[in-house]
């Protein structure tokens, strides 16, 4: 054990992924030398080797296309995008060739890889590099879609993702690579990708999210049992395949929800399950779902950031309409 | 331009090839013909989706199959059937995909070949990955990817192109200039005379073949397969051919060429110089060239019998293709589709 | 007034608008001398010119990309892409570009273009040839995403779009181009972007749809009706802005809805539409929303088309039983 | 490559500029250092977010920027605030959007900058669409894009280059080879030995110039503009230079490179080598000099003041630039977002 955050928990689930299985490569722009924009593959190129820890040319379509054909060829390639915003050159590869080649050669060849990608805003970037567009890969059947949002499940989802016979999308959530620490096993072990993780168990409301905004979701968690109020917290973490189950168990008892997220309201993943809670639970929901997203805008620099990013206070109004109702 | 056989029959040079290579060189052109047209007539009577012909570049493809191994991977166009046959991809499963089947993907354990690719530049990066992987391997392995004149406008055509220059690995870039993208004209598409000195901006060797010449392109693929398998990395041919045929059988050449100019391939036409070269040698008789054509004709037609007998997928089978293992809302999805 | 398809009434609206405006130019693959691959720009070459009606290199993004800078210009590009599932190469150019210079540069600088896109399944094309992924436009802030489905609407909101002074991804219904005829006024006219179309009027249960779907929802409606339901018909026809109020309206009214779609469930745009009426007719609602989909699987290749295909009988079967609840 | 000032401030041949263009060039670059040495300063203080320095690039930026016209087009990068100065974007703009401000890309009417690119590679067929524009409009407007060696290896350069080329589009491509993407060198990115002969493969003229030499870069980004003023189409010009600084402020260059070879660049320094000339041609004074370092650092402090003071963004503004008019969705947000 030891006390890792995020960066570090995926830092090492990544060397020990090298070092476990001589098919994983990593490939990806400035994650030898420099050990990855956020310093997430720091060191590895030094203890793998430059022919497995790959600097690739500013090329997001070359660097998937490439782990693509890596894949089918039998290894097990990780590639890195420097920010999501910057993912959607490659967008083409992902859709119509790594999601599909299984179902193209009914199980003949298949793309066994990750695709690593930062995600989300509140560090005061430049342009491009805040973006939550997670429902644009969800939507896309063939993949899986990670999430992870503390340090334990960073290493055992990437574990999980590296070994899984299917493409997955992991997406890191920027904003809490470094934010809290927490005890992770330095053996190889794997979190389930599917089910979602209930955080806290409560009765009277469910709160789910998932990513950065866990941060903002358990403050309010934890400021609205200050007021007596006994919350469920969900963390999705996977959001293909969605665990509708899990959700409409939580909610089927607490009657309540309040999902949120970063990304955009309109076509966020939360409009699937908000869809979802209401087709599901409708006759035990006492209130309608609430959704507290980011707004229908651009996600904006620096100086408005604060006006975009859902407030835990914003998430406590929610939760209190939705329980005044 | 690289050529060796004329369209006469004649020979520029020495042939790097016995007669009896020669002989099976038309042999599997005359079967890739027999393959196409008839996939033209079941598409006319609406037995096959659409259909992308490539009559008059069978040189290109058989040429190119025919330096292949075993084992090196190959990564095509919908209009490449000639090639993946070549390099194993059964005709029975071109067919079976053509019809609209899945199951016409699923090639033999032992083939190398991906499905034809539908989107036009996507799969060159993919040939570049498979060779990556195999040069990571230590395999002698080494993967081609075929491509025609309009994808290298694609922005994926120069990742992919750079990728393998910059990695130096065993790949093999082979586009079959047609002279058309759709309708637009080979010409138009770049204001570079041809495609083969594109290699340069990627340091890269790159040559110029007669597409029409079933040596000349299996020596100049040979030799940049050779070249990628001894580690000295990538290279460009391009296969200077002509689409006789429309651009699929949803298209209507009328509209944006001359009859004239097809004519004038045709004369160029890439089995009858070869047929014509036979003949000089005297390799050729009628009898044989109608056995092989009986031959072929067989073979294709058992391909279709065996394809059209196989029954349409189960429903459910939309949802177990997917993942390794169908996933908790597939699987209830699996369930409402079949059960209502 | 001219019987026209929506193919026919595409290719007139396209010519009024050349012929309208010096600063209408349409740029894609083939729509020049072939008039591209459904023919929606037959003849228009001929008579506009080759400077204004562009043959281009196949090169999705640069034709977007391209597209963006004569906006910029001053211009009023039209740009086809083949196939919506030839589209992604250009979604980094629709994304971080096109959606976002006019927040960029607080309105120094716009993007008034179109892309038009024939979109869905049905016609047993190849692979790639019948993808539905409006969700991920539809989720993008600073575009429009229109999706006419019957003659006028296609004249009328072509029209609209080309003038719009923002950029709209115009989706075009491949299975409805020729499907059906409606009497088409010849004059310049626009069809407001926004608003949803109340196609038959009802109080029972709302079937909601957009594109080549309405097909089979009419049929479904209609088939409804002969067992004595009053039956709603929306054609929501813009997807962003999406008419939150005039779905309400009508689900407020009558109750019950089904949301119908062909794109895969999850993540697709249904989710929002269902999320958005559970949550705010709540209250009115008699029973859980349904919505009926494609799967969450690639859209297949023609011999199972007719397994993935949202059928009239799946509409009216969901109906049903929203009805029993 | 093309070159005419020394780094010892000696010429290679007669330079087309008078003293008084010289001493120009020299005052702008000037101006520019100091922009580039505030801007370091203000992100280290925490008031601008992550900031990408040029220095050492500042000839090839105010060398491009001094060969356009009024009303010509630029699409460049983040790095390229000296050249979007140069066409018109001022200080105090290119300071508001580094605070993070959007209105810092709300350049005034006539200017014909567009905000800089932060994605690499997707703005150059920008300004292809941009030129394209001018010349269906008949204008003699020109566009100009500039970007770094680590883009050319997109694909969206390939597509750029070749619509340019194709359309014979009066665009100008400017390449500042700086070394660099971020950590990986451009002698990795790619095979060629320079990028300028990429042009090649567009058939489009491609010439490299040292970078660091401001009149070299002026005169061959003026012929460049002057063929595509002329209707001959685009160019390529790559102009050779480093990038002294980090890649931006959160990067860390002691990771991938000596300082041995930044020191060697140093030497080079495209300031230092026309301040010689102007010595040898004693058009130089300490006075001028520091003359002209506190106008330019009075200037840029004010433009910091102004940005500093501009109040930031309303919350309501986020719904209003979104659209021409803000949609319904926007306005029921606007209202949440404002009243709770
Ligand atoms: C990404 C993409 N864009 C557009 C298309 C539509 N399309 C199919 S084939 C084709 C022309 C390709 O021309 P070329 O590469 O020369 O191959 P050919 O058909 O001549 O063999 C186009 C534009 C496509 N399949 N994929
Ligand atoms: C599409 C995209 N991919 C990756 C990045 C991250 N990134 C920012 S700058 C940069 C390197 C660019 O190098 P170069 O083009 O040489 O310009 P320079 O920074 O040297 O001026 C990278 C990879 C990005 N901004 N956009
Ligand atoms: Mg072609
Ligand atoms: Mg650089």
């Amino acid at each position: 054990m030891a006390e890792l955050n995020i960066a570090q928990a995926l830092n090492g689930a990544l060397d020990t992924a090298l070092s476990a299985d001589d098919r994983v490569v990593l490939l990806g722009e400035d994650i030898g030398r420099a050990g990855g924009v956020f310093r997430i593959t720091d060191g590895l190129r030094e203890r793998h080797g430059a022919q497995r820890v790959i600097d690739t040319p500013v090329a997001e379509s070359g660097i998937v296309g490439a782990a693509f054909g890596m894949a089918v060829a039998g290894l097990r390639p990780v590639a890195e995008i420097q920010f999501l915003g910057f993912s959607y050159p490659a967008y083409d590869q992902v859709v119509n060739h790594v999601a599909r080649i299984r179902n193209r050669t009914n199980h003949r060849f298949t793309a066994p890889m990750v695709v690593r990608i930062p995600f989300g805003g509140g560090i005061g970037a430049a342009e491009h590099h805040s973006e939550s567009t997670e429902a644009v890969y969800a939507h896309v059947p063939g993949l899986k879609v990670v999430v992870p949002s503390t340090p334990r499940d960073a290493r055992g989802l990437l574990l999980a993702a590296i070994e899984d016979p299917d493409p997955v999308i992991f997406l890191e959530p920027i904003r809490l690579y470094r934010a809290v620490k927490e005890d992770v096993p330095e053996i190889y072990y794997k979190t389930d990708i599917g089910p979602i993780r209930v955080e806290r168990t409560g009765t009277d409301i469910s709160l789910i999210s998932w990513g950065a905004m866990m941060k903002e979701t358990r403050q309010a968690a934890t400021s609205l049992e200050q007021s007596g109020i006994s919350v469920e917290v969900i963390d999705v973490r996977t959001l293909t395949p969605l665990d509708r189950d899990g959700i409409v168990a939580s909610v089927s008892k607490t009657g309540r929800a309040v999902v949120v997220h970063e990304a955009p309201l309109t076509g966020g993943f939360g409009a699937e399950i908000s869809a979802t809670i209401a087709e599901r639970c409708l006759y035990s929901l006492q209130a309608p779902v609430a959704r507290v997203t980011g707004w229908d805008t651009i996600f904006p620099l620096k100086r408005s950031e604060h006006h975009y990013l859902p407030s835990v206070d914003r998430i406590v109004s929610a939760a209190e309409r939705t329980l005044e109702e | 331009m690289f050529n060796l056989i004329n369209p006469d029959g004649s020979v520029r040079d020495r042939l790097p090839v016995t007669l009896d290579e020669m002989k099976d060189l038309y042999a599997a052109m005359v079967e890739a013909r027999a393959y196409d047209d008839k996939s033209m007539a079941m598409q006319r009577q609406g037995r096959l989706a659409t259909y992308a012909p490539f009559r008059g570049q069978e040189a290109a493809q058989i040429g190119a199959g025919a330096a292949l191994r075993p084992g090196d991977w190959v990564a095509a166009t919908y209009r490449d059937a000639a090639l993946n046959w070549m390099a194993g991809y059964p005709w029975r499963l071109l067919i079976l995909g053509r019809t609209g089947d899945e199951r016409g993907g699923q090639v033999p354990e032992d083939v190398y070949v991906l499905p034809p690719s539908i989107t036009v530049g996507g799969h060159m990066i993919h040939a570049v990955g498979l060779a990556w992987a195999e040069k990571l391997k230590g395999s002698s392995r080494i993967a081609l990817t075929s491509f025609g004149d309009g994808a290298t406008s694609e922005g994926d055509f120069h990742e992919a192109m750079n990728f393998a220059a910059v990695y130096e690995l065993p790949t093999v870039f082979l586009c079959q200039n047609n002279g058309f993208a759709i309708s637009y004209p080979t010409v138009e598409q770049t204001r570079t005379e041809t495609i083969a000195e594109k290699a340069e901006a990627y340091g890269m060797p790159g040559v110029r073949v007669d597409g029409n010449d079933v040596v000349a392109v299996m020596v100049a693929v040979k030799e940049a397969a050779q070249r990628a398998r001894s580690g000295k990395g990538p290279s460009l041919v391009e296969a200077l051919t002509y689409r006789i045929g429309p651009h699929t059988t949803a298209d209507d050449p009328g509209r944006y060429r001359d009859e004239a100019e097809v004519t004038l391939w045709e004369e160029k036409d890439p089995l009858t110089r070869v047929r014509r070269l036979l003949e000089r040698s005297g390799a050729w008789s009628l009898q044989w060239q109608q056995t092989l054509e009986t031959q072929a004709s067989q073979g294709i037609e058992s391909a279709v019998a065996w394809a059209e007998a196989i029954p349409i997928p189960e429903p459910g089978t939309l949802f177990t293709r997917m993942y390794a293992e169908p996933t908790p809302p597939l699987l209830e999805q699996a369930g409402e589709a079949t059960h209502g």
